[in-house]
Parts: C-alpha cells; sequence; structure tokens
C-alpha cells in the first residue's frame, strides 16, 4: 500500500472532486474542480511522466477550466439539489469502486515490479522545467476567477 | 410452360384490372372471368394430357442453384385435382362478386392471390412452396380488411398474425430441414435418410404451420373470425383454398416426404381430427350467428380431412383428398348462402330469422341441399368423404374409430336445427314487408348452381375425382410399409 | 336374366326421372299436370314391378358393379332382388300409386302439388331402391334417402312452426339411428370383409366370425332399424311425424318407410340369428309394442292414435323376427301396410271432409259420410285381427310364434299389445263415427270418388289377401311350419271380445262413463303417462336440451370464447401489457438512460468475471 | 521517497474517481456539474493509463496525450452545447428536455 503523502493526494483528489459536484456554489465547485485536475498533473509527476502531467497542467487546469468559466460566466449559476435519484447513483458508484477494486486484486498486476520515484527528482524535474510555465498559469486562473466571481455577483444584484 | 403460365398470367393480368377500371367498371370481373376460365382450360389440358401417374409437366428454372433454390415445377393427381378447386372456385367467385364495389382494387387481390395459389400446388422445391404459400396471405389481408364487415380489422389482424406466426414455424422447419440436407427440390428430399430425431423435429414445427391454416382444435379460433368479417365470396377462398393449403402442405411435405415420422405421430393426428371433428360439431350446436356456424362446421370438415390424413394408408390420403373436394364445394356454397341471408335480412343471428323459405323459397331451397350435403346426404360429395374417411380409418386405428360416426349426428343436429329455426317455420313480422328479402339476380345464382351441380356430380359418381390420383396414391402408400 | 336387370334398374331409375319431370313440367307449365306424370310414373313402376314378381323363378336377380375405388377398398353396388325384396317394393309401388291417386282429392287446395309429387316419387324411387339394393351400403344410401324424404314431406307444411319441429324430430331421431347403423356397416366392411347381405348372411351360416363380433355389428345395425322403425325408444318422432299430409303418413310412416327396419332385420335374419342378437330385437320389439298400444288407447287424435298402431304393429313383426319366425313377421308386414294405408287414408278423407284431428272433436260422421265410415270399420277390423279379414291371420300366427317361443316376458307383452288392438280401434270408431254429430261433423260431406277408390281397392286387399296366404308364404319363404295352439286362438279370441264389449259399452252406449277415472289424480297420471308414450319424449328433449345443448355445447362454447380464444387473444393482451410497462423505461431523460449505462457496464463487467 | 505507491493503491485511487465521476454524473441535475463529472471519469481513465504505462512501456502514455486532447474538445463542444441549451431552453436542466422519449 501507498505511503502517507499518497493517502494524502488520494484525500484531496476525493475530497476536491466531492466538493467539485456537492458545493452549493457553482464558482467554488469550478475551484474545486481546478484542485482536482492540478493534482492528478501531481500524480502524473509522481509517475515519472513531465510530459503528461504538463499537458494536464495545461490542457485541463487550463484550458478546460477556462471554458467551464465562461460558460458559467455565461449562464450564471443554478444549483439545483439532487432528486433522489442521489441513492441510485451513490449504490452504482460503490458498486463500481468495489468491483474495480476487488478486480485489480483479483488480476495478476501485482507479480510485476513497480517503479517508485524520489520528492528529489520530482523537485527537480518541477522546478527546472515547469515553475514559470505554472506560475504564468496560476495568474490567468486567478484573473479568470476574479471576473467570474465579479459578474456572478453582479448578475445576483441585478435580480 | 402451362405451369409457369397458370401462375404468372393471373399475376401479370392483375394490374390490368385496377387500371382498367379508370377505363370501365365491368374491365376488371371480366378479366378476372377470362383468367378463371384460362384457368380451367388448363387444368383441362394438364389432365387430359396427365399419364396416370407420377410428377408429370415438369419446368425447371435455375435461380441460384447453390442452395437449390430453383423454381421447380410439377403436377401429379393430386395437385391436378386441386388445381381444379382452383379454377373452378375463381370462376364461381367472379361470378358471385359481380356487384362489388371498388371492383378495380377486389379483382387487383383476387388476381395475384390466384397465380400463387396454383404455385402452392404445383411448386416441388420446398423454399417457393413456403413463397407462394405466404404471398397468398397479403391478398386476404387486404380483401377481408378493405371489403369485410363491421369488425374487419380485427378479423383481419387476427388473421394475419396468427396465420403468418404459424408460418414462421414453418419456416424454421424449412430451415432446419434444409441445414441438414442440404436441399430444398421434393425429389432429392424423398431419397435422403434423415435422422429421425431431426425428423421428428422438422415434422412438428411443419406441422404446426399446416395446423394453423387447416385448421385444427386448438388453432382455429382465427378462422370464425376471419369467415364473419370477409365478405361472402372471399370466405369461399378462405374455405375453399386457404385451408385446403395446409391440408396439402401436411400431406405432400410432411406425410409424403417422412412416411415413418407420421407413423409415430399418426395417433396425435388422430387425435386431434376427433378431437377437432366433436369439438367443432359441439361448437357448432351452441352457435347463433349463422355464419360462424357454418366457419365450425367448416372446422368439423377439416377435421375428418385430418383424419383421413392421420390414417397412413393409400385409402386414408384418396378419402382426405376427396373430403378436401368435397369440403370446398359444400361449405363454398354455404358461405355464400349464409351472406346472401345477412345481405337480405339484416341479421346475422339464427334466432331473428324465421320463415324465409315462405319469401325466398328458390335461394333457400338451394339452402336446404347445401345444408343436406354438409350432414352427409347420400348422392352428394358430404357422404361418399365421410364414408371414405371413417372406413379408412376404422380401418387403421380399429374399434376407437367407431365413435367417429357419432360426429354426424352431431352435425345434422346443428344444421337441421338451424334450418328448423331460420328456415322453415312462420315468417317473421318483420320480414313481411322487407324490401330487401328477394331472390338473387341470375348471375349470382348460377355459382350456386354450379357447386350444387358439382358436388352431386362428384358424389354420383365420386371416381371422377378418385381415378384421377389412385395411382399416385397407391404408389406413396408403399412408403408406409 | 340379363333382361331382368335391365328391369330392375329401370323401376328404380323411372320413379327418380318422373320426379324430376313431375317437378320441372309442374313448375313450368300447369301445376297439376304433376299430377298426370305421377300417376303415369306410378303405373308404370308398379306394372314394372309386376313383371318382375311374375318373372321371378328360383333364382334371384343378381347384379353387380364398381361404384368406386379408393386405396384398398373397393366400394360395390348392384341389386339383389328375390322375394322378399319384390313383396317389398310392391307394396311400395302399389300403395305409392294408390296414394298419389287419393292425393288429387286430398291435396286439392295445394299450392305446389309439384313439389308434392316430387317428393313422393322420389320417396318411391329410394324405398323401390332401397329393397333391391344387394348390399349394406346401397341400403344405406336409399335408406338416408327415404329419410330425407319423410323429411320434407313431414315438413311439407313448412311454414307451420309445429311441422317444422316435427321434420326436424324426425330427421335427427332416425339420423341418431341411422349412425349407428353406419358405424355397424363400417365394422362389418372392415372385419368381415363385406358387405353384400348374401355374403354376411353365408358367413353367419359357416359361423365365419365370433358371436360376440357378430353381435356388435347386428346390435349397430339394430339401432338404426330402431330409429327407422320407430321403436323404444327412438319412437317420438313417428307421433310427430303426422304433422305432415296424411297421405304422407299413409304411404311413408305406416305403409313402407317404416318397414324399411323390419326389411332390414328380416334381409339379415341369418346373421341376426347367428349373433344372438334376435332375443334383443324381441324385447325391444315387445316393449314397444306395449307402449305404443297402451297409448293408442289414451290419446285423442286420430291420426296419433293410428300412429300408435303403426307403432305397435311394427313392434309385433319385431317381436316375429325376434322369436325366430321371419315369414310370420313379414306377413304380418304386407297386411299391416295394406290395412294401415287404408285406415289412413280414411282418415285423411275424415280429416280433409270435417279439417279436424281430434277425434273427440267429432262424432256421428257415419251419417255424412256412411262410405268412409264402413271403409274404416274394415280396417278396424283388419287392425283388430277379427277372423275375416288379414290382420287377424297374421297377427294371430305372431302370438303363436311368440308362445311357442317361450319367453314369458316377450309373450306377455306381445299378447297384451296384440289384444288391445280391437279395443283402440272400435274407441277411435265409435268415437268418430258413432254418436252426436259435433258442429265440425256437419259440414262433413262423403269424400270424392277419386279418394274413395284406392280406399275400396285396399278394403278389398284385405280380405282378398288371406285366401292367398299360402301362395304368398310359399312365395316367400318355401315351406313354413306354422305353430297352432287352438286354446291360445279361443283365448285371444274371448279376450278381445270382452274387450270389444267393455269398448262397446264406454264408446258407443255410453253407460260407463270415463270421466270420474280421468278426474282421479291417479288415473289422470296413468292417462297422462300413456298419452305421451311414457315421456320419452320428454327425456330425450330433455336429454338434447340440458345435456347436449345446455351442457356440453354450452361448456365448449365457454371454453372456445374464454380459453382457446382467450388464450390467442391473450397473448396478444399480455405483450401489450408488458410492452407498455418496458416503454416507461423510455423516460428521455439523460440521467436515466446513464443509469441503465452504468449498471449494464457493471453487470457486463460481473459477467465476465464470474461466467 | 514521495508517493511510494503499490499499484493497487493507484488502481484504488482511479477507482475511486471514477465513482465519484459516476456518482455525480448519475445525481446531478446541472449540465455543468455533468460535464465535471465526465471530466473526471475521464481522469480515472487516464490515470490508469498512466499508472500502467509506468510500469511498463510508453504506450499508454501516448494514448493518455490523445485522451486529453479529445477530452479538452469534449469539455469545447460540450459546453457550446451548454450555452445553446441555455440559450433555447433559458435554464440547463437536462431532464426537463425529453424530447427523444417516442
Amino acid at each position: 500500500m501507498g505511503n502517507v503523502y499518497f493517502w494524502i493526494i488520494y484525500a484531496v483528489v476525493i475530497g476536491s472532486a466531492i466538493i467539485a459536484l456537492e458545493a452549493t456554489s457553482l464558482l467554488w465547485a469550478a475551484v474545486s474542480f481546478v484542485v482536482l485536475l492540478s493534482e492528478i498533473a501531481l500524480v502524473y509527476f509522481g509517475l515519472n511522466m513531465p510530459v503528461l502531467g504538463g499537458v494536464q497542467l495545461a490542457i485541463y487546469a487550463g484550458g478546460v477550466t477556462i471554458l467551464v468559466l465562461f460558460a458559467i460566466m455565461m449562464i450564471g449559476e443554478s444549483y439545483k439539489k439532487p432528486e433522489g435519484k442521489a441513492v441510485k447513483a451513490i449504490v452504482l458508484s460503490l458498486l463500481l469502486l468495489i468491483l474495480g477494486t476487488f478486480f485489480s486484486f483479483l488480476s495478476a498486476i501485482d507479480t510485476l515490479p513497480f517503479k517508485t520515484f524520489s520528492t528529489e527528482v520530482l523537485g527537480t524535474v518541477f522546478v527546472e522545467k515547469y515553475s514559470f510555465f505554472t506560475i504564468v498559469l496560476g495568474f490567468i486562473v486567478s484573473a479568470l476567477l476574479y471576473m467570474a466571481n465579479a459578474i456572478i455577483t453582479k448578475k445576483r444584484e441585478a435580480k | 410452360m402451362v405451369l409457369l403460365s397458370m401462375i404468372l398470367l393471373p399475376v401479370l393480368v392483375a394490374p390490368f384490372a385496377w387500371i382498367g377500371e379508370k377505363v370501365n367498371r365491368d374491365i376488371p370481373k371480366y378479366l378476372s372471368l377470362a383468367v378463371g376460365v384460362f384457368l380451367a382450360f388448363c387444368t383441362a389440358y394438364l389432365i387430359a394430357k396427365y399419364p396416370g401417374n407420377g410428377f408429370a409437366f415438369h419446368e425447371f428454372y435455375q435461380i441460384y442453384p447453390p442452395f437449390d433454390f430453383n423454381l421447380h415445377l410439377a403436377a401429379d393427381g393430386i395437385s391436378l385435382v386441386l388445381l381444379g378447386i382452383v379454377a373452378f372456385l375463381a370462376i364461381t367467385v367472379t361470378l358471385s362478386s359481380w356487384h362489388v364495389e371498388r371492383p378495380g382494387a377486389y379483382f387487383f387481390l383476387i388476381l395475384i392471390f390466384l397465380g400463387p395459389m396454383v404455385g402452392v400446388f404445383v411448386s416441388l422445391n420446398l423454399l417457393w412452396f413456403f413463397i407462394f404459400w405466404e404471398f397468398t396471405l397479403v391478398p386476404m389481408f387486404f380483401h377481408i380488411g378493405i371489403w369485410g364487415a363491421e369488425n374487419r380489422i380485427y378479423a383481419a389482424m387476427k388473421f394475419f398474425i396468427y396465420t403468418h406466426l404459424a408460418s414462421v414455424f414453418l419456416l424454421l422447419g424449412i430451415i432446419v430441414l434444409y441445414l441438414s440436407t442440404h436441399t430444398f427440390e421434393f425429389e432429392k428430399l424423398l431419397n435422403i435418410h434423415l435422422d429421425p430425431s431431426v425428423a421428428k423435429l422438422v415434422w412438428i414445427l411443419m406441422f404446426i404451420g399446416f395446423a394453423v391454416k387447416m385448421p385444427v382444435v386448438p388453432f382455429h379460433t382465427w378462422l370464425p373470425d376471419a369467415h364473419v368479417q370477409a365478405p361472402s365470396p372471399i370466405s369461399v377462398f378462405l374455405a375453399g383454398l386457404l385451408l385446403k393449403m395446409g391440408a396439402y402442405g401436411l400431406l405432400r411435405w410432411e406425410i409424403f416426404l417422412f412416411p415413418q415420422t407420421s407413423k409415430f405421430f399418426a395417433p396425435l393426428m388422430a387425435f386431434i381430427a376427433v378431437l377437432t371433428i366433436f369439438y367443432a360439431g359441439f361448437r357448432a350446436l351452441a352457435e347463433d350467428h349463422i355464419k360462424r356456424m357454418v366457419a365450425y362446421s367448416s372446422i368439423n370438415h377439416m377435421g375428418f380431412v385430418l383424419l383421413g390424413l392421420s390414417a397412413l394408408t393409400a385409402a386414408g390420403i384418396s378419402a382426405a383428398v376427396y373430403e378436401m373436394v368435397g369440403h370446398a364445394l359444400v361449405i363454398s356454397l354455404l358461405f355464400m348462402i349464409a351472406g346472401y341471408i345477412h345481405h337480405k335480412t339484416h341479421t346475422w343471428y339464427i334466432s331473428e330469422l324465421g320463415g324465409l323459405m315462405k319469401k325466398i323459397p328458390g335461394l333457400m331451397t338451394m339452402f336446404v341441399i347445401g345444408v343436406l350435403a354438409a350432414v352427409g346426404l347420400p348422392g352428394t360429395a358430404g357422404f361418399v368423404g365421410e364414408l371414405s374417411v371413417m372406413l379408412a380409418a376404422f380401418d387403421y386405428y380399429g374399434w376407437v374409430m367407431v365413435i367417429v360416426p357419432l360426429a354426424s349426428a352431431l352435425g345434422a343436429g346443428f344444421f337441421m336445427w338451424m334450418l328448423q329455426r331460420a328456415v322453415f317455420g312462420p315468417l317473421r313480422e318483420e320480414f313481411k314487408n322487407l324490401k330487401s328479402l328477394t331472390e338473387l339476380p341470375l348471375i349470382e345464382n348460377i355459382p350456386l348452381a354450379l357447386y350444387i351441380g358439382a358436388f352431386i356430380l362428384v358424389g354420383v359418381i365420386p371416381a371422377v375425382v378418385f381415378n384421377l390420383y389412385n395411382p399416385v396414391v397407391n404408389a406413396f402408400s408403399q412408403l408406409f410399409q | 336374366m340379363e333382361k331382368l336387370v335391365w328391369i330392375t334398374y329401370l323401376t328404380i331409375g323411372i320413379f327418380f326421372l318422373g320426379s324430376i319431370s313431375a317437378f320441372l313440367i309442374g313448375k313450368f307449365t300447369e301445376r297439376w299436370n304433376s299430377f298426370w306424370v305421377a300417376v303415369l310414373t306410378g303405373l308404370i313402376g308398379f306394372i314394372l314391378t309386376c313383371y318382375i314378381a311374375l318373372n321371378l323363378g328360383e333364382h334371384p336377380i343378381v347384379h353387380k358393379f364398381n361404384w368406386f375405388t379408393f386405396g384398398s377398398f373397393k366400394i360395390p353396388l348392384g341389386i339383389y332382388v328375390d322375394s322378399l325384396s319384390v313383396v317389398m317394393a310392391l307394396i311400395a309401388t302399389g300403395i305409392g300409386f294408390l296414394d298419389i291417386v287419393f292425393s288429387k282429392g286430398y291435396m286439392e287446395d295445394d299450392e305446389s302439388p309439384h313439389r308434392y309429387y316430387f317428393e313422393k316419387l322420389f320417396f318411391i324411387g329410394s324405398m323401390v331402391g332401397l329393397v333391391f339394393v344387394s348390399n349394406l351400403v346401397g341400403l344405406y344410401i336409399f335408406w338416408e334417402g327415404v329419410g330425407l324424404c319423410s323429411y320434407l314431406l313431414i315438413g311439407y307444411w313448412y311454414w307451420k312452426r309445429s311441422a317444422a319441429e316435427a321434420a326436424l324430430k324426425a330427421f335427427v331421431m332416425t339420423r341418431f339411428g341411422d349412425v349407428f347403423m353406419f358405424a355397424g356397416i363400417i365394422v362389418a366392411w372392415v372385419l368381415l370383409g363385406t358387405i353384400n347381405f348374401q355374403e354376411l348372411n353365408a358367413l353367419a351360416l359357416a359361423g365365419a366370425f365370433s358371436v360376440k363380433l357378430g353381435l356388435l355389428i347386428s346390435l349397430l345395425i339394430f339401432i338404426g332399424a330402431v330409429g327407422k322403425s320407430a321403436q323404444f325408444p327412438l319412437f317420438p318422432w313417428l307421433l310427430d311425424a303426422m304433422e305432415g299430409p296424411t297421405t304422407v303418413s299413409a304411404l311413408i310412416h305406416a305403409a313402407t318407410m317404416v318397414n324399411a327396419g323390419v326389411y332390414l332385420v328380416a334381409r339379415m335374419f341369418p346373421f341376426f340369428d347367428y349373433s344372438h342378437a334376435l332375443i334383443v330385437v324381441g324385447f325391444v320389439g315387445a316393449l314397444s309394442a306395449f307402449i305404443a298400444a297402451t297409448g293408442a288407447l289414451a290419446h285423442t287424435e286420430i291420426k296419433k292414435i293410428l300412429a300408435f298402431s303403426t307403432m305397435e304393429h311394427l313392434a309385433l313383426m319385431f317381436v316375429a323376427l325376434g322369436v325366430g319366425s321371419a315369414a310370420a313377421g313379414i306377413f304380418h308386414l304386407m297386411n299391416h301396410a295394406i290395412f294401415k294405408a287404408l285406415l289412413f287414408l280414411a282418415a285423411g278423407a275424415v280429416i280433409h271432409m270435417t279439417h279436424q284431428k281430434d277425434a273427440f272433436k267429432l262424432g256421428g260422421l257415419y251419417k255424412y259420410m256412411p262410405q268412409t265410415a264402413l271403409l274404416f270399420l274394415v280396417g278396424i277390423l283388419a287392425l283388430a285381427g277379427v277372423p275375416p279379414f288379414n290382420g287377424f291371420f297374421s297377427k294371430d300366427w305372431i302370438i303363436g310364434a311368440t308362445y311357442a317361443y317361450g319367453n314369458p316376458v316377450i309373450f306377455g307383452l306381445t299378447f297384451v299389445a296384440a289384444v288391445l288392438c280391437i279395443a283402440y280401434g272400435f274407441r277411435l270408431w265409435f268415437v268418430v263415427f258413432t254418436g252426436e254429430p259435433s258442429e265440425y261433423s256437419k259440414h262433413a260431406r262423403e269424400a270424392y270418388p277419386i279418394m274413395l277408390v284406392p280406399l275400396y281397392v285396399l278394403a278389398v286387399l284385405t280380405v282378398v289377401i288371406p285366401f292367398f296366404k299360402e301362395q304368398i308364404i310359399h312365395f316367400l319363404f318355401g315351406e313354413v311350419h306354422e305353430p297352432f295352439f287352438l286354446n291360445l286362438l279361443v283365448a285371444t279370441l274371448t279376450v278381445m271380445f270382452i274387450l270389444f264389449g267393455i269398448v262397446f259399452l264406454i264408446y258407443y252406449k255410453r253407460v260407463i262413463s270415463t270421466v270420474k277415472f280421468l278426474a282421479h289424480p291417479l288415473g289422470k297420471g296413468i292417462n297422462e303417462f300413456l298419452y305421451n308414450g311414457w315421456y320419452v319424449d320428454a327425456a330425450i328433449k330433455w336429454i338434447c336440451r340440458h345435456v347436449f345443448y345446455g351442457s356440453i355445447a354450452k361448456a365448449v362454447e365457454w371454453v372456445d370464447i374464454h380459453v382457446v380464444d382467450g388464450a390467442v387473444n391473450g397473448t396478444a393482451r399480455l405483450s401489450l401489457a408488458c410492452w407498455d410497462r418496458c416503454r416507461k423505461i423510455q423516460t428521455g431523460d439523460v440521467i436515466d438512460y446513464l443509469t441503465y449505462f452504468v449498471a449494464g457496464v457493471i453487470t457486463l463487467v460481473l459477467l465476465i468475471l464470474f461466467v | 521517497m514521495l508517493l511510494e505507491a503499490d499499484v493497487h493503491a493507484y488502481l484504488f485511487l482511479s477507482f475511486s474517481l471514477l465513482a465519484v465521476g459516476v456518482y455525480g454524473l448519475l445525481s446531478r441535475r446541472s449540465v455543468i456539474r455533468m460535464l465535471f463529472a465526465v471530466e473526471m471519469i475521464i481522469n480515472a481513465a487516464n490515470l490508469n493509463l498512466a499508472i500502467f504505462s509506468a510500469q511498463r512501456n510508453v504506450d499508454g502514455e501516448i494514448f493518455a496525450f490523445f485522451t486529453i486532447g479529445l477530452a479538452a474538445l469534449e469539455a469545447a463542444v460540450g459546453l457550446a452545447i451548454v450555452i445553446v441549451f441555455y440559450k433555447r431552453f433559458g435554464e440547463v436542466i437536462p431532464s426537463k428536455i425529453r424530447n427523444l422519449r417516442w
């Protein structure tokens, strides 16, 4: 099983995913979604796939999020409580989870050697290659978030 | 080329009937009559040329040889008898429909019905047999659905779906047969020895298809509905030809092809036949609807046909084929007159009729003659049919079949009771001044007289029918030894 | 011989030809022209029959041809004419001819004599055919032919409900017997290999088959005879058959057709004898005779009394056959045909002139139609078996034969029935012809000459026949030993005389009144019981209505509609209901579809995992 | 060592994400949230690809690139549809739109 860092990442990923779905405010949901995607990028880095992690950051955490934000800007927020189908959904998803895990243990994956990576390597790679990229992206995202917040608030006031 | 032209000509002429109506309303019926006469001449020619035994007039057209899917036509004595019925009924039905509404479409459908009908009886290729078999359904469906009585859509749907579903079983049987023999040809199939279990499967599947068409109890309920709703001339086609298809198919494609399997299932057939005879008889006894009663008596007669077929001897099969002829002639007459009675009195129910003899003696005399033939009075086809079937059945099954003659007392019971209530007795008040209650015009009397003449002829001289196919049946009956 | 064969076929054919031409000529020209055609046909037919009778030597006329073949069966037809057939044919054509002549007067008001004569000639033709054919199938053909004519002629006045119902009853009831006979024919044919009378009898004489099989076949065939000859329990149709014209009753329901059953048993006598079936014949006959004689005593309608009497005499013939004295039976058949035809025709004259069928509403008719009354009296005397008339000779013979047979039940019933003839006969005569004239009688006048001539002929025959008794018996059966018991004869005559005295006192002198007897509940009950023929009719009606129609047919109808057709329509309803539910899945909501999709994925995974 | 984990743990992460995605997809009534859920599912799949790729060769990684590209396109088109959807119906609640139902 994984070490404590892995489980922290796990908790962040799943937590942000749940928040993205459950948050009352669409905006906070979007923020949580960005966090989720970034954390997955982190996992990619951790798996020694820096290019994939970068693309994940660029396209997902960047492009897709921006699209989402624009959509939110144009549509506005409309939160409705789930209508009774949540139970069915939870049951199905839990089933999937259990099945998948069970399946993974059943199969013969764990007999193969599995690479592990050190923090040093990870940090070096990240700082050397992606820090600039990440900083620029962070600014843009923050600006967009701000704009979106402002517009939504205006709309609310107008109503 | 004769057989092919008998199949193709009606179908090719059919569009002209439809188009011709726009030119002159009379064209379709004359076309139909001409085709009927053509069929009659062809049949007469074939009978004259028939060598007396085996298949003759082979015609072979390759369609797709790898699947053995070839149009192979030939006729033997049994086919010729049935072709004769087709031609005869084509003429009489046309004459009976002389004043029909929308003649173009009506005769168009009749004509495209006749071609496949001939095809069913002369095809020696199982797949083509099935194709013709299915083709006959469509015109009947439209006839019932368009020209029928009040509840026609229900009846047409029931007729179509029920018989079509039966055809699915037939097709399944054909497919299984093909997969285990790789041929559709009758003459090749005759010489192939099939595994008994496969043969039984094929037999049962095909039997369901044929039994629904015949029909026998428990698969009979489409027939009364279809007959009641169909216009009378179409009832004649239904009873005279469509039911014969079932019996013919059973004979040609099951009993001749699988003699040993048929022998295995013969008691089952006999049981169903006896059940049909009694069940339909009692059902008719309780029936108040005049046409429905005739329909049940038709089922009763088909029970006799099946009983004859189930006695797997030359005698039984000959008797069954004769009974088919007799049934076609007698029941056609009864259906026609039942239709006329409704047309003239506007009621279907026996309890609402009475004393018609006083007002329309001519028509009712013919009705009485028809009923007497149906109850099997000597001198008519009914008697010879019943006598021969019962003889053959007793010969094959022994003492069990002693009960079957009792069914003819049942027949006498319900038919004669109907006559007493509907035809004889005092004329009802409401009919005394009914304008529509008149004798038929001459042209509509002709077919009725033809039916009577025909069933008396074959009843007095049964040899005219029996001699045509006796050698054929005798030859096939060697298979059962 | 060849010539006689052709003449025999001609005799059968000429009646059918005559019937059709009578119909056509009557329809397209003057209606009564059909009468002349009928008379001519009847006369030619009778002459031809006489010719056959005179030329019939030691050997019967035999001819055989193959009707049709199917499979291994060859259906033979043919003729076999011996003295028995000829006598039957003479009765049929002779009485038929007289009846045709009589009908001219009786049917004078009729609208469609061509139909009447068509059916009548058709009947005579069938009857002649019936007695001439050589095998059971041929017999069955003509048997049904006479049944058909009987049906048509009973229902001749079809616009009367009672006539239509009577015709129906006659047809169905005889048909019910016929199907058993039909079954018997088939059994005989398949198991014995022949249907020819002579061959069957020869097989029986040779003992070529088991008695049990023979008994079964005989009984099946005998049920047909019972139906046709109106014996217990299939007799009620004969009483209702009196709805037809009286001439029809005279010819068909007294003289000829009803004798067919007797003829059949006589024809197959050795076969029945070998099969031990004769005892059944005797018992049925004796019981029927008793029922009929007592019924005749209680009934009030002229024709129904005569119908009961016909049934009784047919039963006596069966008794004669049953006790093994075929000669007595056939001799009685002949005598009965003559005097019963006379009685019916005379009754027809009375009914025609008074338009009243109920004997007790008539009276004193002797004053108005003395000739008819006397002729009727001759008939009654012959019926009762008073010595100089023909009835005496045959009936006494039957009583003697029964006594000689030794079965007390058969003898007792037969004896009672036979002596009761005189009681109901004279009761009828006294009631109709003596006493105070009623209003119906007052309008009556003597019958027309054309009606009286046949009556005179028949009356003369009743007296003449006894003189030729020896010759006739010899012609029919060769040497026959007639049992003779003097004390029995004396006893019979004494009882008859006493009965006559009682009837005389009750119905002529009217010193004894039956009113008190009939007023008493028991007397009334007995009277009703006998009047209705032991309620056999009601029982049969009940069975038909409540068992066949009410129970079985209605049950089958219910099953057909609700179970068989219900299953068919039920499939449609079931699939409709099924897919009506299933289509609710198609909500159009994306999320639902997604749910199904995910559930499907899970199912697939599970399938892959565990299956 | 950062992120030292068994392959089962990684797969568990992936499945958990998938489960949350499915849960969201099935229970949310807003198109945008559903889109989030779809992205989560895609990411779960991508994670799987990456995990196995790390174990063996680069095939999975390359495939993950494509997936990310496609997912971006999908998001773009999906959001465009959402906007059209909004303009047309004034709301983005998919269960209200039932034109596909027969």
